[in-house]
């Protein structure tokens, strides 16, 4: 029988080494996966690439790896965190390195990634600091840029529910991100709030089909 | 100077020019004070770019639902005929040319509409770039909305663009508190201006040719309180 | 008040002109918009393009354009019609024109042109007859073709359910290449077998958001 | 020749190198037929590319739900666990290498692993792709299935494919009705022989040298009538 289910956070995050990059689902406040975060903080795992749209807003999961040193490099397109200087700080000390990239971009860069496809051209960015550096083409007189596909080793999702195949279903918003960094060809692990019996999701309703994630943790929302 | 409007004021004007069974990004801070200004009975369709349709007012029942954000972090609501999607469908929408108007904020905007709207480092604070990028290029139409001046008293419209630039030549209309400007083929027209100041003081303070529509009017908005 | 619902097919595809490059939605035998179809060939169009992955399998519909030379362009994954030399007979008489695309390719082209992607780089198809003429590029050691997004001028999709402001929803397999079609920067005009109010959809559960059709019309299956 | 594999067999022992939990996209024909092998108890999910995950058995209940079909056509099920999806996130699944294993028929595959299993129009049938080119430069393994020998009595196991290419170096195992074979570093590999036909003969009939598994094991299967 499949059974993509593990008992523990603890358990699910244990392969993860040092020096992983690893993508996280989740937007401003919201979608995050802390526990999995938060697991992998006590496991002392350091010298990570986090892939994530902005620093986690709350003071959990990834704010605690962030504030311990366990990153070293964040890939995102927004990397403030308000009513805090520790991403300032970070980068001052120089013991993170940061990435920037717009919105939109980072997003088809995971998805090319999953897809098969090694990047793909993008009018976003063309004439800007971040267009620095990087392939320029011409297509029908406009100008593009070439995003290459993001890699990654690992992605830490949190879904509403999820069943032991894997499938994931989100609660509004926190959707986001999540089942774009799920179908990144990287081991994906998916804290859910909810674990059900097979069958119980609707296939029509089902946003991220099981063959994208390979294990599920149930965590109660505190 | 004379009366100019406030920023509430300037989200209502917007507004007016936002037609029914559009599709609208509200950029965060100011673009975001547009949807309360917008004429009842008209329905305009608010897209966010972390996965909704379909924006509607914010909630103000607590406890709030923070799985309900916007993509400025603001709890919203949504209304029927919403929909929520993922970020590669969002931005689809948004790269793909989906979106009828994208409503930014700016440091700049160049005669040739260039917008500069987002920093790098300097000082102390963090780059954020978010979706601006995306916003600016993706949108049919791109609407700015900023103070004419900037605190320093210099003009935000400029032949180009000193700051780091977030797209090129994507601005559409221009909305500030004296006057709103259509930038067409390159060339920066005044399709309303404020009463007490005159065309000739506006280009004064203007480091760029202003063209003027053959249509110019008197911008004017009701009386709105800032808050 | 947005209301994209119109009162019948013929409505619907009055604005579609000869010439047309069309995107249809629709697998095998499951999925086309057969009325939509129909209400084309009863109009008279013609000289049209067709993209669409397979012919009809039912004598309805796109069948109908195929059978009468209204179509001077197929471009498609698989070209045969089972039980008839329909196809064989158009090609032999060099009355049609044929474009065969992989299956994966034709899809993401199409939804390369729908998400602002001048084209995209793929694995598939290298060595093989299909990759006469494209660019070949290496990535890591891999070569890879180009493959530009495919421009349309009108999708005709078909969906179980659809409301005013154009959100879809699909009945099992039959939704297929329809979200894909549905979202091209094209004129998307959906038949639908229900149409319901605003609301009724769950926004959980829209797979074609509003924002990517332009025209409703319920037609109820026979 | 001896006793060979009919097609049933062949699928059944496609069927047993199919381990639990693999992701399995089956294509149209031949290959479809080994779902129906699969040992009970072993939990296979199967991928079908017009947007289905978890396959289940053909309809069997007239009317047919046509709705609900696998890329061959044919009405099927799906399992408690299964999800629909659109073609491009269905190809995504495929390109991405998210699949464990394709199973294809051929026409001929080649030493170095090329497969041709399509055609270009020759007399008078229009070409036809459809997803094969996608499912055998995708999927983490590609399996074949096929008869040895063509109708004409030909090895369909050639130095170099004279038929178009779906694609290159892309097959890992060829499961026929005499043998079971690998492709490792660009080496045909017999892993199991049929009873009755010697290395020797084997080779002698086949136009690429045959490297042999040291753990080379009989062909068998049990007894499954043709239908």
């Amino acid at each position: 029988m499949i059974n993509k289910i593990l008992p523990s956070a603890a358990e699910a995050v244990r392969a993860i080494p040092d020096g992983a990059v690893i993508l996280l689902g989740g937007f401003a406040s919201c979608g995050f996966a802390d526990e999995l975060l938060e697991a992998l903080h006590v496991q002392g795992t350091g010298n990570l690439t986090l892939v994530s749209n902005n620093p986690a807003v709350a003071e959990r999961g990834m704010a605690l790896l962030l504030r311990d040193g366990r990153v070293s490099k964040l890939i995102c397109s927004y990397s403030r965190k308000e009513g805090t200087s520790l991403i300032e700080d970070l980068l001052q000390a120089g013991t993170m390195q940061l990435e920037i990239i717009p919105q939109g971009t980072l997003a088809e860069r995971v998805r090319c990634n999953g897809a098969g496809i090694p990047g793909f051209y993008t009018r976003t960015g063309v004439g800007t600091p971040l267009a620095t550096g990087k392939e320029h083409r011409e297509f029908e007189g406009e100008t593009y840029l070439f995003e290459p596909a993001l890699k990654a080793d690992f992605a830490l999702v949190r879904a509403r529910r999820g069943d032991r195949w894997g499938n994931l279903v989100y609660d509004k918003s926190a959707r986001n991100f999540t089942p774009v960094m799920a179908m990144s060809k990287a081991r994906t692990i998916a804290q859910v709030d909810e674990i059900v019996e097979l069958g119980v999701l609707d296939p029509e309703h089902i946003i991220t089909p099981g063959i994208f994630v390979q294990h599920v943790v149930a965590t109660r929302q505190a | 100077m004379s009366f100019t409007l406030n920023r509430q004021q300037i989200a209502w004007r917007v507004a007016q020019d936002i037609p029914e069974g559009a599709y609208v990004n509200l950029g965060s801070g100011m673009p975001l004070m547009v949807s309360d200004y917008v004429p009842a009975g008209r329905e305009v369709i608010f897209h966010s770019e972390n996965g909704l349709l379909g924006v509607g007012p914010r909630q103000t029942q607590q406890p709030f639902d923070n799985n309900l954000i916007n993509a400025g972090n603001i709890p919203v609501t949504l209304l029927p005929g919403g929909a929520y999607f993922h970020h590669c469908d969002s931005f689809a929408m948004v790269r793909g040319g989906h979106l009828d108007i994208s409503v930014l904020g700016a440091y700049q905007v160049a005669e040739n509409g260039d917008l500069a709207n987002w920093d790098l480092p300097k000082g102390r604070k963090a780059p954020a770039v978010g979706g601006a990028m995306d916003l600016a290029v993706g949108a049919k139409n791109l609407f700015v909305m900023m103070e004419y001046f900037a605190k320093d008293g210099t003009c935000k419209i400029v032949p180009q663009c000193s700051l780091p630039l977030t797209g090129q030549r994507c601005v559409t209309t221009i909305y500030t508190d004296i006057a709103v400007l259509d930038i067409i083929n390159g060339r920066v027209v005044v399709r309303e201006l404020i009463e007490g100041i005159t065309l000739y003081t506006l280009q004064a303070e203007t480091p760029v040719a202003l063209q003027v529509s053959p249509g110019l009017q008197l911008l004017q908005a009701p009386r709105l309180d800032e808050f």
